[in-house]
């Protein structure tokens, strides 16, 4: 193409490979969803094209030229009632197969792997179970159901993945989640896209799906140490959590070993099933979510422990299986660091047998 | 009638155009234009039921969720006060109705006494109302960044807790006073407000009763105006079980 | 429409007026001895109760709506359903999160 | 001239009536102290322009901004200011507005056969609150701007930014009250104002449609009133009702803030749908299909409008219950519309259609609306609506409702009535001409954004991937063909005041009883109060009254 100038030749080149029309489908809701998707599209077409046959047919035949003389019609209540009752068929098999994936994509299995991501002005922050974070960009095993709790530090956020279909918005001050299975490795964007202030459009990142054996690299290289469970376990002490909390006979606060699943029953007499929301709520606002049998002597930590902070707490917690691992942190307490100065440890029994490991 | 025209009717209602002077142009009879009126202003009331509908909405809410901070925040509330507030707003209905009564039987006088007694009764209320307000600024019971939970957290330290026999608050507990407050300035404030955008449409009205401007026939407007006096008392008469009222036992 | 004449201002006798008086004072007394017992769950109810029979006093009388014409009712129909609405809608949101999974 | 309906009068002998309410008076004061409701829609019609076209060179900024990947032209702040002040002129001071203010409030009357909207003087008053919110939304813009987007969403507008809320929520809130008079007063006319022998169906379905979109304002308005206030209580004593540290709950604000927003799309659009049935009608030169059936859905979409809201929050954390109960009954209001759009379409049956520019802008409404009723269905779903919302599949939705629909509904309305507002007839091929760049570029403008957010491109971003870019430039190029779209009317309307051709009373023979006075009309709009004795849309009756005439004359 030698008579187009180069730079343009270029421009159209670059313009041009880079374009897509359609995102990948990268999960194993997408193509469920794009199966949704192009049955809508579908329906749509038809009743466009009737549509637009109609009118340009009618245009034609009886435009003033051929048809001068109108004849006046009523209308037709079989005709009209047939366009109500048909789209209304169809808008409700959509509804109820859109309420059938809309379920799906909010209810996780069980056996999902957590992630837990905070959104802030302007970036996000993923949590690993294994104590590796990242901030705008997740890295995801390939196979396996991954399950997002979202949480945002101070605005509404949303965590936008398209070439898996799935979003959901992270609010401040309670969990949502949502959950995806990747099925190819490869990197896909990562989007912001509830409006939250200046930075919005570069809040993005990249959501890197890898293989089981590369995602297994990944995680040793990029480990801070510590897993999330055990930051919990230093805050746990630290902040003296297990003063109440030591699973001894006489302990005011009820033990926490095997807690995250059960059923509570709590002083105001509702029941509770014991999830992340709970927990983070429990520590927060104490007192409205007091177990039954105990006073509610619990102060609020309110203000006082950040996102990031509740998130290591609860992934202690969850991972907490028996009042011996609980009496267990509660004897190391002394050997950590005491947590920012804050209420230093009460009733301590004497320093015992040495750190706690995993 | 000839099938297909579109005729005036000039001579069919040629009778009824002795045009009264408070028949305005785009109406044909008086009834049309009093039916009008009437409707309009309770449309208009229709809006207003909407604009506190949604502060209802949030009260709804958030008392279900944080009852007992709005147990004990309620508490700091005077029933006594809210009380005669309440029969105020009651009477200064009763003497507006009163008003309207005087100027459809054309009585300038009575009509100029119940419009005062009801904007009197009204200062009254809004008075009150203020000290209310005074107490609970001085308190730090204002919402924002003074906001105190002394007491709630500690009643002991405050006789109004301390009568109303509160027991101390857990501090997450406490801190939702906060929403209840906020409610209660917003929704006593927004009624004070339409209180006293009232008031000023009754020093006009009182003003003008003197020269006449009721008492020949013509209420329409005293009569809309009572309507939405009544409105803000209905809108009272929920505000006082809901705010002042609860667990009280 | 149907009765033009009386309709928007139908004169109400003080007495009327007198009767509706009382009876609101009464209802204020009422509600407040009412709050001071321990009804349970119906302390609320029976305030709000009180409250709606009251604001009915009011708007029937006081405002005249019982002899007001047919779209003025209609109007405060309306609002009443909207209201309703309103309520009912967001509480169907609030009340079915409490009931677990969102 | 076979295949127009054009009647105009001889245009040597012609003349415009002397009498008549652009003559009645003269000066500034007249109009600014006017209670004419035909002056009233001429000044909402000039300053609905203005803000039309204000709103419209910050679309052209955004999508100047958006032909590049990287926010190069904007910084991401003014880009934010700019798209918030977009949406908040476009949706408050122009949509809401815009059929019912001007044509609504000019032609509602003439066509029921009133003198002149209930109450007059609060017509007034509604302008005059239009203005003073415009001004102020204008003051807040020039100051400073804001950057929360039109939604205002909660706790971004109360904690998180530091621009102009609280003015532009007060101009909101201001503005609030001048569609809550609008809409007053048209249903107080509706009601009580009609002439003899007009019984509610013989009503023009553009009073319908009218009456269905008042009672969403009256009901609707003034909750966001009240959420708005919050909003600036909370930003200036800190009030916590939507503050999460607070106790307060934000969704709470997404729940009130769309219970009037969600219905404000009805407001909107139902305006201009009345406007399509009179159009589609009068150069089919038939009654509507099934005349019952569109009015009816006129109010069924106005009832079922208040019962959906919830759909703009699916993903945002309300309830999966909550979630089924609102996409099921957004299906259902998607009903209505879909029966409209059938109805108009068989109304054409074995009409005699001509197509001057009105009938364009409607063929254009027809499928446009379509496809933006129909992208609809993608969000009310909400499966798919996890996916689509959220980027620019929403904001190509809503164009094509908004801009597609209203937009095209109000140019059709405009031309169809113009006539009639000033006497003189617009030129008709340069408008044909317009209406046909105008659908060329709103889908090239719109139509690209589909696939953009198919892709996932989110809205309200200033800079984006670069494989996004071709489809932006495409929309970038529609934006600039729909600019030339919309500046022509500005100017052939413009000329048309002094040079278009004289209208006569009935240029369109049109059965409406606004057709049946004189253009433009009296200050009282009849000579004497006209007896409605024939159904609406009735052809059949308008040829016999000519023949009539005709053999009288004759």
């Amino acid at each position: 193409m030698p008579q187009i100038s180069p730079v343009l030749w270029q421009f159209l080149v670059k313009w041009l490979t880079n374009f897509a029309l359609f995102p990948p489908e990268a999960s194993r809701i997408a193509p469920q969803l794009d199966a949704l998707y192009f049955f809508i599209v579908l329906v749509s077409l038809i009743g466009l094209t009737i549509v637009i046959l109609l009118v340009t047919s009618f245009s034609i035949l009886y435009s003033k030229k051929r048809h001068p003389v109108p004849v006046q019609i009523e209308g037709s209540t079989l005709l009209e009632a047939t366009w109500t009752i048909v789209p209304l068929g169809l808008f409700l098999v959509m509804f109820v197969w859109g309420a059938l994936i809309y379920f799906r994509v909010f209810t996780p299995p069980a056996n999902a792997m957590n992630i837990y991501v905070v959104g802030k002005q302007w970036m996000w922050k993923a949590e690993h179970p294994g104590g590796q974070h990242e901030i705008n960009s997740l890295h995801v095993p390939a196979g396996r159901a991954i399950q997002l709790t979202l949480i945002s530090q101070d605005v509404f956020h949303s965590f936008s993945i398209p070439a898996f279909r799935v979003k959901r918005e992270a609010i401040p001050g309670r969990y949502t989640t949502v959950w995806f299975e990747a099925t190819t490795p490869g990197t896909y964007h990562l989007f912001c896209s509830q409006y939250c202030g200046t930075e919005h459009s570069h809040m993005i990142g990249d959501v890197v799906v890898m293989s089981p054996e590369d995602y297994k690299t990944w995680l040793a290289s990029s480990t801070s140490g510590a897993s999330l469970a055990q930051n919990g376990e230093r805050l746990f002490a630290s902040m003296s959590c297990n003063a109440c909390h030591n699973a001894r006979p006489d302990a005011r606060g009820p033990s926490l070993a095997n807690v995250y699943g059960a059923k509570l029953t709590l002083t105001s007499g509702q029941t509770v099933t014991v999830d992340e929301a709970y927990l983070r709520q429990a520590i927060l606002n104490p007192s409205q979510n007091i177990t039954q049998g105990y006073a509610p002597i619990m102060p609020t930590y309110q203000g006082q422990i950040s996102e990031e902070g509740l998130i290591a707490l609860i992934e202690y917690i969850k991972n907490l299986n028996s009042d011996y691992r609980v009496q267990q942190t509660t004897t190391t307490t002394t050997l950590l660091p005491g947590g920012a100065g804050k209420a230093a440890p009460a009733k301590q029994e004497p320093a015992g047998q040495g750190m706690v490991q995993q | 009638m000839s099938d297909s025209t579109v005729i005036a009717h000039d001579g069919l209602e040629a009778g009824h155009h002795e045009h009264s002077p408070h028949l305005h142009h785009q109406f044909e009879s008086v009834e049309q234009q009093a039916d009008a009126g009437n409707f309009a202003m309770w449309l208009f009331l229709l809006t207003e039921v909407m604009f506190f509908g949604g502060l209802f909405t949030v009260y709804m809410i958030y008392r279900n969720w944080y009852y007992p901070a709005f147990v004990a925040a309620s508490h700091q509330l005077s029933v006594k006060l809210g009380g005669i507030n309440s029969v105020l707003l009651i009477t200064s209905s009763l003497t507006m109705t009163l008003g309207v009564w005087s100027a459809q039987l054309r009585r300038k006088g009575s009509l100029i006494f119940f419009l005062m007694l009801t904007f009197l009764l009204g200062v009254v209320f809004l008075g009150i109302k203020g000290v209310e307000y005074k107490e609970k600024f001085e308190k730090h019971h204002f919402p924002g960044a003074n906001y105190s939970l002394q007491s709630f957290v500690n009643p002991a330290s405050d006789p109004v807790a301390v009568a109303a026999g509160d027991k101390p608050l857990p501090l997450d507990i406490a801190q939702r006073t906060e929403v209840y407050f906020s409610l209660y300035f917003a929704m006593t404030g927004m009624h004070a407000l339409h209180m006293i955008v009232g008031m000023g449409i009754l020093l006009f009205m009182i003003f003008r009763a003197r020269s006449d401007a009721y008492t020949t026939g013509h209420t329409a407007f005293v009569e809309y105006f009572g309507l939405y006096w009544h409105f803000v008392d209905i809108i009272w008469i929920f505000l006082f079980p809901l705010l002042y009222l609860i667990n009280r036992h | 429409m149907s009765e033009p004449q009386e309709s928007g201002h139908r004169i109400i006798n003080p007495r009327v007026s007198f009767l509706v008086y009382l009876a609101l004072v009464a209802g204020v007394g009422l509600t407040i001895v009412a709050s001071y017992q321990n009804l349970g769950i119906f302390n609320p109810i029976l305030a709000v109760a009180i409250a709606l029979v009251q604001a009915s006093l009011v708007a029937l009388f006081s405002m005249h709506l019982k002899y007001s014409p047919r779209v003025s009712k209609l109007s405060v129909g309306s609002g009443i359903f909207m209201l309703l609405t309103l309520f009912a809608m967001v509480l169907l949101d609030y009340m079915s999160r409490a009931w677990g999974s969102w | 001239m076979s295949d127009t309906i054009v009647l105009l009068p001889d245009q040597s002998t012609a003349r415009i009536p002397k009498r008549n309410y652009l003559t009645q008076e003269n000066g500034l004061l007249s109009w600014l102290l006017t209670r004419d409701h035909k002056r009233i829609g001429i000044l909402y019609l000039i300053s609905i322009s203005f803000f039309f076209l204000l709103g419209g060179s910050l679309a052209g900024l955004i999508r100047l901004e958006l032909l590049t990947p990287q926010s190069d032209l904007l910084a991401t702040d003014t880009y934010n200011k700019v798209f918030t002040m977009h949406g908040v002129i476009m949706i408050f001071f122009f949509l809401v507005p815009s059929v019912p203010a001007t044509l609504g409030n000019f032609f509602l009357p003439l066509m029921i056969g009133a003198k002149d909207l209930a109450l007059p003087k609060m017509n007034l008053a509604s302008w005059y609150m239009y203005m003073a919110g415009g001004l102020l939304a204008l003051w807040a813009m020039i100051t400073g701007g804001v950057d929360t987007g039109w939604t205002f969403t909660t706790p971004l507008s109360t904690h998180f930014v530091n621009t102009n809320v609280i003015t532009t929520g007060l101009a909101i809130f201001i503005s609030g009250f001048s569609s809550i008079f609008t809409g007053l007063n048209f249903i107080v006319t509706i009601h009580k104002m009609r002439a003899p022998g007009m019984t509610w169906f013989r009503l023009p379905l553009f009073v319908w449609s009218n009456y269905a979109a008042s009672v969403l304002m009256v009901l609707g308005t003034p909750v966001l009133g009240i959420t708005l206030i919050l909003v600036v209580l909370e930003r200036t004593v800190g009030i916590g009702i939507f503050d999460p540290t607070k106790g307060g709950d934000p969704l709470l604000f997404q729940h009130l803030f769309w219970f009037y927003s969600h219905p404000a799309v009805y407001i909107m659009i139902l305006p201009g749908m009345g406007v399509i049935s009179e159009v589609i009608s009068t150069f089919s030169r038939k009654r509507v299909f099934g005349y019952t059936a569109v009015a009816f859905s006129s109010v069924a979409i106005a009832v079922f409008g208040f019962f959906v809201w919830a759909h703009h929050m699916f993903i945002m954390g309300i309830s999966n219950y909550a979630v089924l109960v609102f996409s099921l009954l957004t299906m259902l209001v998607a009903v209505p519309s879909a029966i409209k759009i059938f109805n108009w379409a068989l109304t054409l049956y074995k009409g005699s259609i001509t197509f001057e520019t009105p009938m364009i802008y409607a063929f254009g409404f027809m499928g446009l609306f379509t496809i933006g009723g129909m992208t609809g269905v993608f969000l009310g779903t909400s499966g798919t609506d996890i996916h689509l919302t959220e980027t620019y599949f929403i904001v190509a939705h809503f164009h094509f409702v908004m801009v597609g629909g209203m937009l095209m509904a109000f140019l059709a309305g405009l031309h169809f009535w113009w006539p009639k507002m000033t006497g003189r007839m617009y030129p008709e091929k340069v408008s044909q001409f317009a209406a046909v760049v105008t659908f060329i570029g709103f889908n090239l403008t719109f139509f690209p954004q589909f696939i953009l957010g198919t892709l996932g491109m989110p809205r309200r971003y200033a800079s984006y991937p670069p494989e996004f870019q071709v489809l932006n430039v495409f929309s970038t190029a529609g934006a600039t063909i729909l600019g030339v779209g919309y500046l022509l009317p500005v100017l052939y309307l413009t000329w048309s005041l002094k040079y278009g051709a004289i209208a006569g009373d009935n240029p369109w023979q049109a059965t409406g009883l606004e057709w049946q006075t004189q253009s433009p009309p009296l200050t009282e709009n009849f000579t004497q109060i006209p007896i409605m004795d024939h159904e609406a849309y009735d052809y059949e009756w308008l040829e016999r009254q000519k023949e009539k005439e005709v053999a009288s004359v004759g």
